[in-house]
């Protein structure tokens, strides 16, 4: 069962990991989105399903409601994160932000 | 029965039948909020739960309308046909995100990746399918919707070519399957 | 016992301070006055002060962020330091 | 020697007061009005009165109103000095109602009621400081006078008024503020009352230069007496109309200051305690240079009025000088000082005004020949000036006696000097004026045959003055009894 | 295992550098949202994480919830703004 | 080197309170802008809830949340087991008086803008002095 | 200025740096602070109250005079701004939208749109279309923030959070579905005058509390003294007094930020807003 | 009945909150709520009044919890007439302001009343706390108020100044929080008597000294005493008239009164006056306070202003009253917080009614007003006369106090600046004076053309009652001052 936790915790870290350098690395802000809005999203549903894992360990009702729990936070970050790298792209959209291109690099 | 860009619930067709659908609209509200608040309590003390039906209670009547603003029969079996969705999307966003990973930690990523915005038109109504649209693209390979209008048009800016070759394509088809629209 | 912890957020704490302070549009010291109340909440959260954090939760990162947010949009996002 | 607790030094107090409500609900009815100021003149003098056969015999009254703190209350005691003093302004009260009706209605001026009312709380105020039991209560009444005189000095409201209300104010609250004040709370400091004994609160507390500084201090704090360089007010504050300066700064103003002085040197420091530091000589020393000073700047003032004003102050300074000497004569005839100057110099005012109500003349090279058209005025006025000057058969060489007495008793022959001295430029300061009035050719005369007396009003207060201050010489009983029962009391005697 | 989760909290810590470096130093406005946002949700996962460690999870989750729905609404009035005030003046020094 | 470690442990959390609380009253005293002038505030103000908080941090304690109600029947309650509370309540008070002083500088920023159209302290000043 | 910042900075670091000198060490449970009244707090609270969070129990009963006084200052601050922003004129000039074609109808001061013009959207000159995404997901997560709240304010007593908190995100929900539909709706749907009164209502609730008990012959808010008035659950009084005044609280706290929000956000027109 | 101590503070807090009700629902009814709340508080006082002095100091353990683990309400005879004072003005005030208040605010004068009241419950439980943080909290909401109501004067410059107030008054607000820290890290107590009983171990302590300092800079920032003032002209000046009637009276005096609670009752005078030596210090600064605040008054055009830093002067009084460390001074100090409240209150009514009738208080506008509103200048003057100090209005009496505490103390140049701001005070108001009541007759005419003859007219009957009422207990407490002080300020000192 810890072994499980570890993975997940682990993989949830690489993840984030992932997110975390693609936002130093990425030229543009459009590009960036995209490790910050996918990678930490998974980042968080691996890292919470480990954590739920986990709290599952003395199992009782409580503990079952707590995981359900954690698991709403799940859902809720996966309503809300999208909506939230919309929202951001839709506002450098109308503020007029233009994106980076490989064409314009070259040229 | 539509509903006005403010979201106030326009009231049209037989009194009566404007009433049941409200209210049975209200009482799912109630019961989704009441188990809500178990699972967020997880007391069962009877002050609790008395407090947890009043506040259910007070949430759903003022604000059922959010939740469920119109009411058609297909909830349940829409519910039933997301759940199945809900493993398929997994699963794509997590191919999505070791795409994502290995552009990210590529020590050329800049030649990997290939910005640009794709326009593509759908022909789903209702508001939740669109929305759930947009959000599992935002969410799957390298692609985010940029803007999704009402009639179904979709803005999608996306990270390199491939990404943007697979739209709208089964993801599309999946999500009018499963609110019952016509692709 | 979780002073490393402590410690690093402090550190961004302070750099998130330094950082509204400097910086030259007033969006931005909206958006790190956000980030300092999230370091800030962790902070409390670290040091056991659950309540505090939780406050510090909902008013800095909610509410103060959408009040100054209200406040720029009614202003100006311009200033000279 | 009685005390006798009565409420008769309030109600002498708050006569005046209680009538200005009803004065300013008659401001439309100019009769009813002044039949109410005379009215609570003559109440206020009666009252006064009544008290004097108590005080005569050697008694006290005393009245206690509020405790402040233990020996600095607010309470009223009256005695041989105080009565002397309140005797005479309320006497001259009287007289200067029924001369300002004849003046203000002779000159048409505005705002009279507003003239009235604070004419009322002025003398208020000057009764209370007679009666007054400790210096805060002096004091407080001292401010209440300097506020109430503000309003009349600058009546007229122009330009120059104001400037000479301002030069009053600077000088008459800036020294009580500044001095009086300091001075004051720090003798309740030393001694923890301030309550007015014979001997003087003072017994051993003070090291002769801080009690040289306290002395100083208040005798140039209460500078409504006048005394140089704090002198300048007086001259200034003449642009008020006449029954203002005929009783405030000939009568009532100056000879509180006077009076402050003189309870504050005998009431706080004590003849004894002043002897034994010799600083009656330091304020002899400021008096005489008044004198002789003010004498000297009379003698070229050419506005009869300015010319009055400097005479005052030297005539004030006499009084403080026979003080000032701590011998029982010279205190006798200093206060007594009081008295008759009054009289005297308040006949002087009267008669400038009238002149200035008949003619509309206020400098003295422009009456030439006025004598004769206006002979009862100027014979008044020859009355005053020869008892100003000191000169039998008037009131004021009965004072200038005792003072001179009072210079031999002491062996100040300096003194007597300037007395002497100043009298003799009095003498040169007023009879330029006869001899432009009355001496003069036909041609030279400046007035012609509309010029006839002032209204009736002006002219008879001042003859009945003028007849006082002559009646003064042969008959000066109550005022002399008064006076040498004061000095009396205060040397211990 | 509690030390297992203090180190991934201690790597948590280090991965909201390179978040905080974009809060800090990104071009645009947006840049600091983005990085706002993956501070947020790094935080999220961090409360939970201290929670454990305080063996007092019940009590951390709601917090950690409230968290996720707050920051949530941050960023959606910060990027509100944009929706409705153009212009990202002259910051866009990012070409 | 363990002493200065372990002083700088000790009192590292208040060293830091006193430089974030610096920090914000310089932005107050010396910005130019009014809005940032609002952020030192607060920053001042947190730095202040910070300093509460250290107070009431206690080593190798719990949450001054009694767990398990019921089961407490059988053993005591001790203080040292628990972090001080009554900081944290303070804090919680003071974090709301800071919000509404917030919400209400805010309004007043948005007034003065209303009015003057500009929010730097020295263009305003020459506003002012041009009426 | 800046100098004389720094001056005054490095003056107050100085001072309060000095006085960190005679500090006990961090996290020292032996400090005085821990050993003197929290103490008794720590130990006794759950026996006296019956109520296991020490820092709600302290915040509503110990202590609860002074949160009375925080709900007032918030409430004070919802009025300050009511009052300081609140802007009753008309417009000069507006706009409204006609749903179905989009057309634009520009409306002169003092006339109005024919009142029968639901299909009439009111609108600014920096209106934009609400985002469908954001507005359709902000529908779905407003009601289970708002129970999550609710649920937030019910359980101060056991869990962190309380009144406050659970007011703040009450009204961060609000404020939410301002942010995703527009302004008016929110104003449509909990009126100005409902705000008012909610957040005097909150107040007024605890403040009330306490009078009863004063009433009752107790203290004011001797929470003990309610015991008469609750017929079950004498042993759980205080807890139950706290529940009340939490619920006071989370009102109050509701409706003083939306009306702060609201009127930031339109300069007080309640028109338009982000 | 047991419970008027906090009946003093909660009747406020609920008249404000029935008139924010009241606001939505029936406006006209807000005010009578607020005044009939006011009654009742100052009613309370002055029942709490008489028991303190007739039984002694009254506890009041709120929630009944016993003190250091509760709030309590301590009142003494300090306390007990400083409640009187802030709950007799406050309420003497809404009754004078019905007109003003309509005609300055406007359309949403209910709301201002439950600030008002909100504004008052501040400052009372400021004045009947014993707990520190307590004492915290009603600053704020007395400040949160006062931001509010400062911006609501003026359109123009009202925001402004009220920011900067905001900003000031954060800095002294949290300052005073530090304090408050300082001192509970080193006693773990909040309640000022146990504070002061564990204090008294550790006098040497640089945290207990930090904390003082805190405190003390803290309260002096929120009072405006000299080097920390800058906000209040500013803010005083374009507050409306009915705020300013009761903030400028009340919120300095309270804030010495927390001042002198702080030094009394929490770190002792032991500990001020004998561990730390810097009182001669501050008593030097307070010198100065007075001076310049007379100087920059003499260099204002409106009277407002001009009043503003007179208050400023008045503070200098107060503080140096208190920090001369004798039972003289310290007599001055607290009967000044009584004669200063009464007469900046009066003042400030002559101040109201002008501005009710001309809009402005500049003094070119001012000429000729004696003679359209006689009743309203008369007591503007005794008001005047009692800030300059003469006697027998009470302004004087704790000047006397106060020049005696600083020749017992042989703090000369504090009598000297005493004195010279009196002078100042003089010629300050007698300009004003000249100007009022004798326009010279040339600039007359043209003045009169600035407000058309016969425009101006006497301030409404309510105004004028309260106004009237207020100028003559200035001479009554002047003359009961040795009662006061015998049965209060002695009492409570030894």
């Amino acid at each position: 069962m810890d072994l499980f936790v570890v993975f997940f915790l682990i993989t949830g870290l690489i993840f984030s990991l992932g997110g975390a350098i693609g936002i130093i690395r990425m030229p543009d802000f459009y590009t960036r989105l995209h490790p910050a809005g996918k990678l930490d999203t998974l980042g968080i549903l691996a890292m919470v399903m480990g954590l739920a894992l986990y709290n599952l360990h003395h199992f009782s009702l409580e503990s079952l409601l707590l995981s359900i729990k954690m698991f709403l936070i799940v859902f809720f970050v996966f309503l809300a994160s999208p909506t939230a790298t919309h929202s951001i792209v839709d506002a450098g959209m109308r503020a007029g932000l233009r994106h980076w291109t490989k064409k314009k690099r070259k040229g | 029965m539509t509903v006005s860009s403010n979201g106030i619930v326009k009231k049209d067709g037989n009194p009566a039948i404007v009433f049941l659908k409200s209210f049975c609209s209200f009482l799912i509200t109630f019961v989704l909020m009441f188990l809500s608040w178990i699972v967020l309590s997880g007391k069962f003390e009877p002050l609790m739960l008395w407090l947890g039906g009043i506040s259910s209670f007070f949430v759903a009547y003022f604000f059922y309308d959010l939740l469920f603003p119109a009411l058609g029969a297909g909830y349940l079996k829409i519910f039933i046909r997301f759940i199945q969705y809900c493993p398929w999307l997994i699963w794509e966003i997590i191919k999505a995100n070791f795409h994502l990973l290995y552009l990210t930690f590529h020590p050329r990523m800049k030649d990997k990746i290939d910005p640009h915005i794709i326009t593509f038109k759908t022909n789903l109504k209702s508001d939740i399918a669109i929305t759930t649209l947009a959000n599992a693209i935002t969410l799957t390979p390298g692609t985010i919707t940029v803007t999704a209008d009402s009639d179904g048009v979709f803005k999608v800016h996306s990270i390199d070519r491939e990404s943007a070759a697979a739209l709208p394509g089964i993801m599309l088809k999946k999500v009018a399957r499963v609110f019952g629209e016509k692709i | 016992m979780y002073w490393p912890i402590d410690l690093i957020v402090l550190t961004f704490v302070i750099f998130c301070a330094i950082a509204a302070i400097v910086v030259k549009d007033l969006l931005a010291t909206a958006i790190l006055f956000g980030a300092y109340s999230f370091m800030m909440c962790l902070l409390w959260a670290v040091m056991g002060a659950v309540d505090v954090a939780f406050t510090e939760a909902s008013v800095g990162a909610g509410v103060s962020t959408v009040f100054f947010v209200a406040a720029i949009f009614r202003t100006s996002r311009r200033t000279k330091d | 020697m009685q005390t006798i607790i009565s409420i008769k030094p309030l109600l002498a107090v708050l006569v005046s007061l209680f009538v200005i409500p009803v004065l300013i609900s008659s401001s439309g009815k100019p009769n009813v009005r002044e039949s109410w100021i005379f009215v609570s003149g003559v109440i206020k003098f009666l009252i006064i009165f009544s008290m004097l056969p108590v005080i005569l015999q050697g008694n006290q009254i005393v009245l206690t109103l509020f405790k402040i703190s233990p020996g600095a209350d607010i309470a009223f005691r009256v005695d041989a000095l105080g009565m002397l003093f309140a005797l005479v302004a309320s006497s001259l009260y009287i007289i200067t109602s029924i001369y300002s009706i004849g003046y203000m209605r002779g000159l048409n001026e505005h705002g009279q009621t507003r003239f009235v009312s604070f004419f009322a709380l002025a003398l208020t105020a000057t009764i209370g400081a007679a009666f007054s039991a400790n210096l805060l209560t002096l004091y407080l009444f001292y401010e209440l006078l300097s506020l109430s005189t503000y309003p009349l000095v600058v009546h007229h409201q122009d330009a120059k008024s104001r400037a000479s209300g301002r030069r009053y104010l600077t000088f008459i609250l800036g020294t009580s503020i500044g001095l009086v004040l300091p001075a004051m709370i720090y003798c309740y400091h030393a001694t923890g009352t301030l309550e007015f004994a014979p001997g003087g609160i003072f017994s051993g507390q003070l090291s002769k230069p801080s009690a040289t500084v306290l002395l100083l201090m208040f005798v140039f704090g209460f500078a409504k007496s006048g005394i140089m360089p704090f002198h300048s007010w007086l001259p200034a504050a003449m642009v008020a109309p006449t029954p203002v300066s005929a009783l405030l700064h000939a009568v009532a103003v100056v000879k509180v200051g006077v009076f402050s002085i003189i309870r504050v040197v005998t009431g706080i420091f004590g003849v004894d305690f002043l002897l034994s530091f010799n600083l009656g000589a330091w304020v002899a020393t400021i008096a005489s240079i008044t004198i002789v000073v003010s004498s000297c700047i009379a003698l070229t003032q050419d506005e009869l009025k300015r010319r009055l004003a400097y005479s005052t102050i030297g005539q004030l300074s006499y009084i403080v000088l026979g003080v000032a000497l701590l011998t029982p004569k010279g205190m006798t005839g200093g206060m007594l000082h009081i008295a008759m100057h009054a009289f005297g110099k308040i006949t002087l005012f009267f008669c400038a005004g009238a002149i200035f109500v008949a003619t509309g003349k206020k400098y003295i090279s422009q009456m030439v020949g006025i004598g004769k058209a206006m002979p009862i005025t100027m014979a008044a006025f020859f009355m005053g000036s020869l008892s100003i000057i000191g000169l039998p058969p008037t009131g004021g060489f009965i004072s200038k006696w005792y003072l001179v007495l009072g210079t031999l008793e002491g062996d100040h022959m300096i003194l007597l000097f300037v007395i002497l001295t100043s009298s003799l430029l009095n003498a040169a300061y007023f009879m330029p004026i006869f001899y432009k009035a009355f001496f003069c050719t036909k041609e030279e005369a400046m007035f012609g045959a509309k010029i006839v007396e002032a209204p009736m009003m002006c002219v008879v207060p001042l003859v009945i003055t003028a007849l006082i201050s002559f009646g003064l010489f042969f008959l000066p009983q109550p005022f002399l009894d008064l006076a040498g029962l004061a000095a009396k009391g205060f040397l211990g005697g | 295992m509690n030390t297992f989760f203090l180190s991934i909290a201690l790597g948590l810590c280090f991965l909201m550098l390179f978040s905080m470096y974009r809060t800090l130093f990104g071009p645009t406005v947006l840049d600091r949202l983005i990085g706002v946002n993956a501070i947020g949700s790094k935080t999220v996962i961090l409360l939970l994480l201290i929670g454990f460690l305080y063996e007092r999870i019940d009590l951390f989750v709601d917090i950690a919830l409230a968290y996720a729905f707050l920051n949530f609404i941050a960023v959606l009035a910060a990027s509100r703004y944009f929706h409705k005030r153009k212009g990202l003046y002259e910051e866009s020094f990012m070409e | 080197m363990t002493d200065l470690l372990a002083l700088i442990v000790a009192k590292y959390n208040y060293w830091l309170y006193v430089i974030l609380m610096m920090i914000g009253l310089y932005a107050m005293i010396a910005k130019n802008n009014l809005i940032k002038k609002l952020v030192g505030m607060n920053i001042f103000q947190t730095a202040i809830i910070l300093f509460y908080i250290s107070i009431g941090y206690k080593k190798n304690a719990t949450l001054p949340i009694i767990e398990n109600v019921h089961g407490t029947g059988g053993g005591h309650i001790y203080a040292i087991d628990y972090i001080n509370p009554l900081p944290h309540v303070l804090m919680l008070t003071a974090i709301v008086v800071s919000v509404a002083t917030f919400g209400v500088a805010m309004a007043l920023a948005v007034r003065v803008y209303q009015r003057y159209k500009t929010l730097e302290e020295d263009e305003l000043r020459m506003r002012l002095s041009e009426k | 200025m800046k100098f004389l910042g720094f001056i005054v900075v490095g003056l107050a670091g100085a001072i309060l740096l000095y006085g960190t000198g005679d500090f006990p060490d961090w996290g020292d449970p032996y400090s005085p602070a821990s050993l003197h009244i929290s103490k008794d707090y720590i130990e006794k609270a759950l026996d006296q109250t019956k109520v296991p969070n020490i820092v709600t129990a302290v915040l509503a009963d110990y202590r609860g005079f002074d949160t009375m006084f925080e709900t007032a200052v918030i409430f004070t601050a919802g009025l300050a701004c009511f009052l300081l922003l609140r802007d009753f004129r008309e417009k000069k000039e507006r706009f409204y939208r006609h749903t179905p074609t989009g057309v634009i109808l520009h409306v002169k001061a003092g006339k109005k749109i024919l009142d029968g013009g639901k299909e009439f959207e009111y609108m600014d000159k920096d209106w934009v279309p609400s985002d469908l995404i954001i507005k359709t997901v902000c529908r779905i997560l407003i009601p289970f923030i708002q129970i999550y709240a609710l649920y937030v304010v019910a359980h101060g007593d056991f869990s962190p959070g309380g009144g406050f908190q659970g007011g703040v995100i009450f009204g961060s929900s609000l404020i939410l579905l301002a942010i995703s539909y527009n302004l008016k709706t929110l104003v449509k749907r909990i009126s100005e005058k409902m705000l008012g009164v909610y957040a005097a209502l909150g107040v007024l609730i605890y403040l009330g509390i306490g009078v009863i008990c004063m009433l009752m012959g107790g203290q004011f808010l001797d929470y003990a003294k309610l015991a008469p008035l609750i017929p079950f659950d004498s042993n759980h009084i205080r807890a139950l007094g706290m529940l009340g005044i939490e619920i006071g609280v989370g009102i109050a706290v509701t409706a003083v930020m939306a009306i702060i929000y609201i009127n930031i956000v339109s300069e007080g027109r309640h028109d338009e807003g982000l | 009945m047991d419970n008027y101590p906090v009946l003093i503070v909660v009747a406020p807090l609920l008249a404000a909150l029935l008139a924010g009700f009241a606001a939505w629902i029936e406006e006209r009814l807000s005010y009578p709520i607020a005044l009939l709340g006011l009654a009742v508080s100052t009613f309370a006082a002055f029942e709490v009044l008489m028991q303190v002095i007739f039984f002694g100091p009254i506890r009041y353990e709120m929630a009944g919890w016993p003190p250091p683990m509760g709030i309590e309400y301590r009142i003494d005879l300090l306390n007990a007439m400083v409640l009187l004072i802030v709950s007799g003005i406050a309420f003497l005030n809404l009754l004078a302001s019905y007109e003003s208040v309509n005609q300055e605010i406007g359309d949403r004068t209910g709301s201002f009343y439950s600030i008002y009241c909100l504004f008052v419950t501040g400052l009372l439980g400021v004045t009947a706390t014993g707990d520190l943080f307590n004492l915290y909290v009603l600053i704020e909401i007395t400040s949160l108020t006062s931001y509010a109501m400062v911006a609501m004067g003026d359109r123009d410059r009202g925001a402004l100044a009220s920011l900067n107030y905001v900003f000031i008054g954060v800095i002294g607000a949290s300052f005073y929080l530090l304090g408050v820290g300082y001192l509970y890290i080193q006693t773990g107590s909040l309640n000022m008597t146990d504070v002061a009983i564990i204090l008294q171990d550790y006098h040497g302590s640089s945290t207990v000294l930090t904390a003082f300092v805190l405190c003390m800079v803290g309260v002096w920032i929120k009072m405006a005493f000299f080097p920390l003032h800058a906000w209040l002209p500013n803010a005083y000046s374009y507050s409306p008239v009915v705020f300013l009637r009761v903030v400028a009276p009340l919120m300095t005096k309270v804030m010495i009164y927390v001042m002198i609670r702080l030094m009394i009752t929490v770190f002792g005078f032991n500990y001020i006056f004998k561990t730390l030596n810097f009182a001669d210090a501050v008593v030097i600064l307070a010198t100065v306070a007075i001076i310049f605040g007379g100087v920059m008054a003499l260099a204002q055009k409106n009277l407002k202003k001009m009043l503003a830093y007179i208050i400023i002067s008045e503070i200098g009084y107060m503080v140096g009253g208190v920090w001369m460390g004798n039972q003289l001074g310290m007599t001055g100090a607290i009967l000044h917080i009584l004669n200063d409240a009464l007469m900046t209150f009066a003042v400030f009514l002559g101040v109201g009614n002008i501005i009710y009738q001309l809009k402005d208080v500049d003094f070119s506008n001012l000429g000729g007003l004696f003679g359209k509103m006689p009743w309203t200048m008369a007591g503007f003057v005794l008001a005047a006369f009692s800030i300059i100090g003469i006697p027998p209005t009470c302004g004087f009496f704790s000047k006397w106090y106060l020049i005696m505490g600083a020749f017992e103390k042989g703090a000369y140049h504090f009598a000297i600046a005493l004195i010279i701001s009196s002078l100042i005070c003089a010629v300050l108001f007698f300009r004003v004076f000249e100007i009022c009541f004798f326009p010279s007759s040339s600039q007359d005419n043209k003045q009169k053309d600035v407000h058309a003859p016969g425009k101006i007219e006497e301030a409404p009957v309510s105004m004028l009652i309260v106004s009237g009422f207020v100028s003559l207990s200035l001479i009554v407490v002047g003359l009961f001052s040795g009662t006061i002080v015998n049965m209060i300020i002695l009492p409570f000192l030894t």
